[in-house]
């Protein structure tokens, strides 16, 4: 099934939910709101005609105004694919976990906190993955600044004239 | 290092003892079997067949109880650095540190952006012989154990004379 | 001992004059210090072999650069760089057992080696319950091993000792079963009496004889001795993989070649009990040699020979795990070395 | 005694242990030998890769690609690189999409072959592990012969490859191929049917189909458990669509679907396959062509986002790039399989023996260079 | 020599004796079993009475110390190795201890034939004890095995009573 085919029936479903769709670009795309992104999850996983049985990636991206979160599903048993995005505000990054429709979630979801500070409620073990427990900041905002040192060690180690 | 250091005046004696005991100190270099990243790979292939560490009596430990030299094969993450230093601590003397690659000597291609990556091993252990490359190739690495033994020829149990 | 009273004696004739309280420990003592040696030697001779026999398997070349010729003083480099290491005792361990626990453990390996025949002459004690003895005194070696693992406090090898004891207590019982074959088919416990008995050539050996009963109670015996001492395929308490490296994770330097040593010990000892009950002891092919070196080098020889396999199975075979091995133990070797057991009696019975 | 209680104790697996295979950490409580609970700690080898994405130029960021996945670095350049090329809409000469097949199914095969000696050193069996690096080493002069390097390549190129191949490859190749083939009956002996490898791998730590894709777990691993899925097949990249393979799904041959065993073998079989693939490649192989005529001096994407997967040998390697129009990616998102496949372990792991949870790591193959990135 | 070598082994015993009850650390106290177990059957060689002697080893140091130390170390807490014990009823265990004490003696200076042999010198002693076994003390011997093979089926059956 094409993805505009999938992106009508969320449309004729979930109503409320969509808020835009993107059919021109490299990718086509659909922009769920972030409340009822559980709702859209449960429903394209368990209806038959879609069955989209398994989340592939979970991304967590940045722009300078506002932050996304990018689901891309995929359904081996009808061999399709769709997009969806979640837009959040920046200052305040939340929305409910998928961990409840795909166990795969979890780590990603996890990882998209870690880097981005983006927070899942309801998600069972919420804590940074890759970076120490005692790291400050989230490194992939493109406003981050690396800090100066960790624990005392030098972080950064930039001669002069050297960049 | 051990007991018996830094306790005597250099003579006749103590040059033949020094000459015995780094004979067998740098005849049976046993590393602690610690892989970190890419490196790590090629450490594997040095101990494997067609490279064969084994003939320079180096075989690895499991335990860094039972080690006597490290092997820093790999990017040293700052998450990791404290447990490099706590594994070495746990070493008997005399230790001696390898630092395989790039990474482990200086952070390597993470050096200017990588924001967790701790440029060069030797801000928390002291490193022997630094082995470049990215990573090195077996020979590199068979070259650095014979550069730590030519270190270790050089040792003396007498008391370090005045610079 | 007394072919060895009488030698030294003979080669120090002021001897005569002393007291015999002190004329005989000290000879006694000297006597230990040889076999201690002699172990030692052997120890690092076998482990030069097998990492030759290793690297050879595996397509490579081994030790080639320590002195000289093929790395021939590999192991006696590795030795002395043991001896010279750092003592470390961990600062939660518990000093006493911690230090306590590799000298039981290697004295339960060595005192083994006070009743096997090395040849007609050369014994240390010719115990007529010599075999039982063994049996006795090798069971000491699980206390150290347990000692080791809970003094050390890691939970590594606390997890090796406890499954080190679980299965040498086990492949005990396989053992003994084992052994009772022979000592039924002899009559006597002795290890003299039971190298007697295979007088006069390959085919009187205890291994040929009641067919086929001791020919799988040796196998038995072979399998459950690679158990005893703690080799691959039963190599579980010191799984590399698993348990770092299990009970003496936490040992360096002298204490861990201790552990080493005692190790090799085991498995010359196993070589050794093995060819004296089955393979004819001391004696050659066609029989017994008057000459007194002899009877030591064909009991070395066939010694060295089943320590090879041992080696041979440690390069070609995966672990079990350790549901696994006490199956093995209970549900295979013991009932099979019963029924064998049960059997050579009645052949014995029957034939007699 | 039916309130007789045994106590829970913590065991710290790793970071330094030699079955995490690298720098994992698994925090396992354990009830004598069997595991009660694992909670996994990752990252301990987390090199930054996003953020070097995020200020590096797409032809700059091959070589950190590389280092993702330091066993399969040239399937990792393939993925990445059909990523940016779909952004690109580039048109590439037949010669290099057969080199980029002969050298991304090689890789596999080297791959695979470590993965197979360190399972088996897992489980305890050392002298495979020689035998499989032995023959890795044959691969890697191949590696070698071509981009000079033994183990991080930076070969395939946006747009083409960094060198012709030299000559004397294609004799080369073929000679390999003929030396492998035999040797994979020598693991079968050694190691795929030995009594104790199976009875330590066959029926243990069993990852059910349903389970494989609620964690998105993908890859030999997949197959493993039963499910006939393979992107190259499925999803045709490149030139796979053009050459005679089978996909290689387990049949539970001496356990059931699922287990460490068939885990395992599914690798075997799997190299078989590639080895076919390559083979079919040097006999298919174009004459002589420019192999950089399609190599862009600037990379000037368009504005966009595109979600490429590929077939890593661990699994379905994922690039998700959002340009916005310069040289540089704003955001490019690695889904890495490892990662996947391992975050199921604390799923599968509960109730196994501490020995079986060692069989489990090393059957699900983790790098954790490309967990971390 | 004799009574030297009897010195050694008989101060074993009763150090490893004393360490079991006055040692604070309950592993010490169980440790040191092992030192009282091989010093009584170094007494029981001296007594020439070799098949006793490997016996106490084999059943005593090999089998029921390790039962007890696995019960010791599988029922404490297994993370941390102190496990202290307290010897609180003192008098009534020297009350008992001495009672014990003063019925041995009675028994053993009752004893009319008690005197000092001379060396035997060494003998086989298997066959005389198996016979022994198998004729004399044939009831007590099976009643003995009856026992412990009930008490083995009966553990076997309390602890499998948990799963069902």
């Amino acid at each position: 099934m094409e993805s505009s085919e999938v992106f009508k029936l969320i449309e004729s479903n979930y109503p409320d939910a969509l808020k835009s769709t993107d059919l021109e670009g490299t990718e086509q795309s659909v922009t769920i709101d972030a409340n009822s992104i559980v709702d859209v999850c449960n429903y394209l996983k368990t209806e038959s005609e879609l069955q989209f049985t398994s989340l592939m990636c979970l991304s967590g991206v940045d722009y300078e105004d506002k932050m996304e979160v990018v689901y891309h599903l995929h359904s081996l048993l009808h061999n399709h694919r769709v997009t969806l995005k979640v837009e959040l505000s920046r200052e305040d990054p939340k929305l409910p976990t998928v961990t409840t429709v795909w166990k795969a979630a979890d780590w990603h979801e996890r990882e998209a906190y870690d880097m981005y500070g983006i927070v899942f409620d309801g998600h069972p073990d919420l804590r940074r993955i890759l970076l120490p427990d005692d790291w400050e900041g989230f490194p992939l905002r493109k406003d981050h600044v690396v800090a100066e040192e960790y624990r005392g060690w030098t972080i950064r180690k930039i001669k002069d004239g050297f960049e | 290092m051990s007991i018996i250091e830094n306790k005597y005046r250099d003579n006749v004696i103590i040059t033949s003892v020094d000459k015995f005991m780094n004979w067998a100190r740098l005849s049976s270099l046993w590393p602690i079997t610690f892989g970190i990243a890419c490196c790590a790979i090629e450490m594997m292939a040095t101990a494997a067949s067609r490279y064969d560490q084994d003939r320079l009596g180096i075989i690895p430990r499991p335990s860094p109880r039972q080690a006597d030299m490290m092997i820093v094969a790999g990017t040293v993450t700052f998450k990791m650095a404290s447990r490099i230093k706590r594994l070495y601590e746990q070493m008997p003397e005399p230790k001696y540190v390898i630092a395989m690659g790039c990474c482990a000597t200086s952070g390597g291609p993470y050096w200017q952006h990588g924001y967790h990556v701790m440029k060069g091993v030797d801000q928390v252990i002291p490193v022997d012989v630094y082995v470049p490359g990215c990573p090195p190739r077996p020979e590199s690495l068979l070259e650095g154990f014979i550069k730590l033994q030519d270190k270790i020829r050089r040792e003396t149990i007498a008391t370090t004379k005045a610079a | 001992m007394d072919y060895f009273i009488q030698i030294v004696t003979d080669l120090l004739p002021g001897l005569d004059g002393l007291p015999v309280w002190l004329v005989i420990p000290s000879i006694m003592f000297m006597f230990g210090a040889l076999i201690f040696t002699g172990i030692s030697i052997y120890s690092l001779i076998i482990l030069w072999f097998e990492r030759k026999i290793a690297a050879h398997m595996q397509d490579r070349l081994g030790p080639m650069e320590v002195g000289g010729w093929h790395g021939w003083l590999q192991t006696v480099a590795d030795a002395v760089k043991l001896l010279l290491k750092e003592d470390i005792i961990p600062a939660v361990a518990d000093r006493k057992l911690f230090k306590l626990a590799p000298y039981i453990v290697f004295l339960a390996a060595f005192s083994v080696f006070a009743v096997l025949p090395f040849s007609d002459k050369i014994v240390g004690s010719e115990l007529n319950i010599g075999i039982f003895y063994i049996l006795a005194v090798s069971s000491i070696g699980v206390v150290g091993i347990l000692m080791a693992g809970w003094a050390s406090n890691n939970k590594w090898a606390l997890f090796g000792s406890m499954r080190s004891v679980a299965q040498l207590v086990s492949y005990e019982i396989p053992i003994g079963l084992s052994i009772l074959v022979v000592v039924m088919s002899v009559g006597s416990l002795s290890m003299r009496d039971i190298v007697m008995a295979q007088d006069g050539g390959i085919f009187n050996w205890m291994i040929w004889q009641n067919a086929p009963f001791n020919f799988i109670a040796f196998l038995i015996l072979f399998i459950a001795g690679t158990a005893e001492t703690n080799r691959v395929p039963f190599d579980i308490p010191e799984a590399e993989s698993e348990l770092v490296a299990g009970f003496h994770v936490e040992y360096s330097g002298m204490r861990f070649s201790i552990f080493f040593l005692a190790e090799y010990a085991n498995m010359l000892a196993v070589g050794i009990i093995a060819s004296t009950l089955f393979l004819g002891g001391w004696q050659g092919i066609t029989g017994a040699s008057s000459a007194p070196g002899i009877g030591l080098i064909w009991m070395l020889l066939k010694g060295f020979l089943i320590v090879l396999v041992m080696i041979w199975f440690r390069w070609t075979l995966p672990r079990l795990r350790v549901d696994q091995l006490m199956y093995v133990c209970w549900k295979v070797l013991v009932p099979i070395s019963f029924i064998n057991m049960v059997g050579a009696g009645i052949w014995i019975g029957l034939s007699s | 005694m039916p309130d007789l209680k045994t106590e829970e104790m913590v065991v710290q697996m790793g970071p330094q242990h030699p079955a995490t295979h690298g720098v994992l950490r698994l925090e396992i409580t354990t009830d004598g030998e069997i595991v009660k609970k694992i909670d996994p700690h990752i990252g301990y080898l987390h090199r930054c890769f996003e953020k070097h994405c995020e200020v590096l130029n797409y032809h700059q960021i091959i070589p950190f690609v590389d280092r993702c996945d330091y066993l399969a670095a040239m399937n990792n350049e393939h993925g990445y690189v059909m990523a940016v090329e779909k952004l690109l809409d580039i048109e590439l000469p037949p010669r290099v999409e057969y080199i980029r097949v002969i050298m991304s199914e090689l890789n596999r095969i080297a791959s695979h072959l470590v993965a197979l000696g360190t399972f088996g050193l897992d489980i305890g069996a050392i002298t495979p592990f020689l035998f499989t690096f032995r023959d890795r080493e044959k691969i890697l002069d191949l590696f070698e012969m071509t981009s000079g390097a033994r183990l991080l390549y930076n070969y395939i190129w946006i747009g083409g490859v960094a060198f012709d191949l030299p000559n004397g490859f294609v004799e080369k190749c073929f000679e390999f191929i003929d030396y492998f083939l035999p040797k994979l009956k020598e693991y079968d002996d050694l190691l795929s049917y030995n009594k104790i490898f199976i009875a330590r791998t066959a029926k243990v730590a069993i990852i059910p189909p349903a389970v494989a894709i609620e964690w998105g777990i993908t890859g030999p691993n997949l197959r493993a458990s039963g499910v006939d899925w393979d992107l190259r097949r499925d999803e045709p990249y490149s030139i796979y669509d053009k050459f005679d393979w089978d996909v290689i799904v387990a049949d539970g041959r001496v356990g059931v679907l699922g287990d460490s065993w068939s885990r395992y073998y599914v690798r075997v079989l799997e190299m078989e396959q590639s080895a076919n693939i390559v083979k079919q490649a040097l006999e298919g192989l174009p004459s002589d062509e420019n192999v950089k005529s399609a190599v862009p001096r600037k990379v000037k994407t368009k504005e966009g986002s595109v979600f490429f997967r590929s077939e890593n040998p661990r699994g379905e390697l994922g690039f998700y790039i959002i340009s916005d129009g310069s040289d540089i990616p704003h955001r490019l998102k690695m889904r890495s399989p490892a990662f996947c496949n391992l975050s199921a372990i604390s799923d599968i792991g509960e109730g196994l023996l501490i020995s079986d949870l060692v069989a489990l790591l090393g059957s699900i193959d983790i790098v954790l260079g490309e967990i971390d990135r | 020599m004799e009574s030297f070598v009897f010195y050694i082994f008989a101060f074993m015993v009763v150090a490893g004796g004393w360490v079991v009850i006055y040692s604070n650390n309950l592993i010490y106290s169980a440790f040191s079993l092992l030192f009282t177990f091989v010093g009584l059957a170094g007494l029981y060689g001296l007594l020439m009475a070799d098949f006793i002697a490997a016996t106490q080893i084999l059943i005593y140091a090999g089998g029921v110390l390790i039962l007890l130390l696995f019960g010791i170390m599988l029922t404490a807490r297994k993370t941390s190795i102190e496990i202290t014990q307290s010897n609180l009823p003192r008098l009534p265990g020297a009350i008992i201890s001495s009672l014990i004490f003063l019925l041995l003696m009675v028994v053993i200076f009752s004893e009319p034939n008690w005197n000092s042999a001379t060396n035997p010198g060494v003998k086989e002693t298997v066959p005389v004890i198996g016979k022994l076994l198998m004729t004399k003390y044939l009831i007590p011997f099976e009643l003995a095995s009856i026992l412990l093979l009930a008490a083995l089926i009966g553990s076997v059956f309390i602890a499998r009573r948990e799963d069902s």
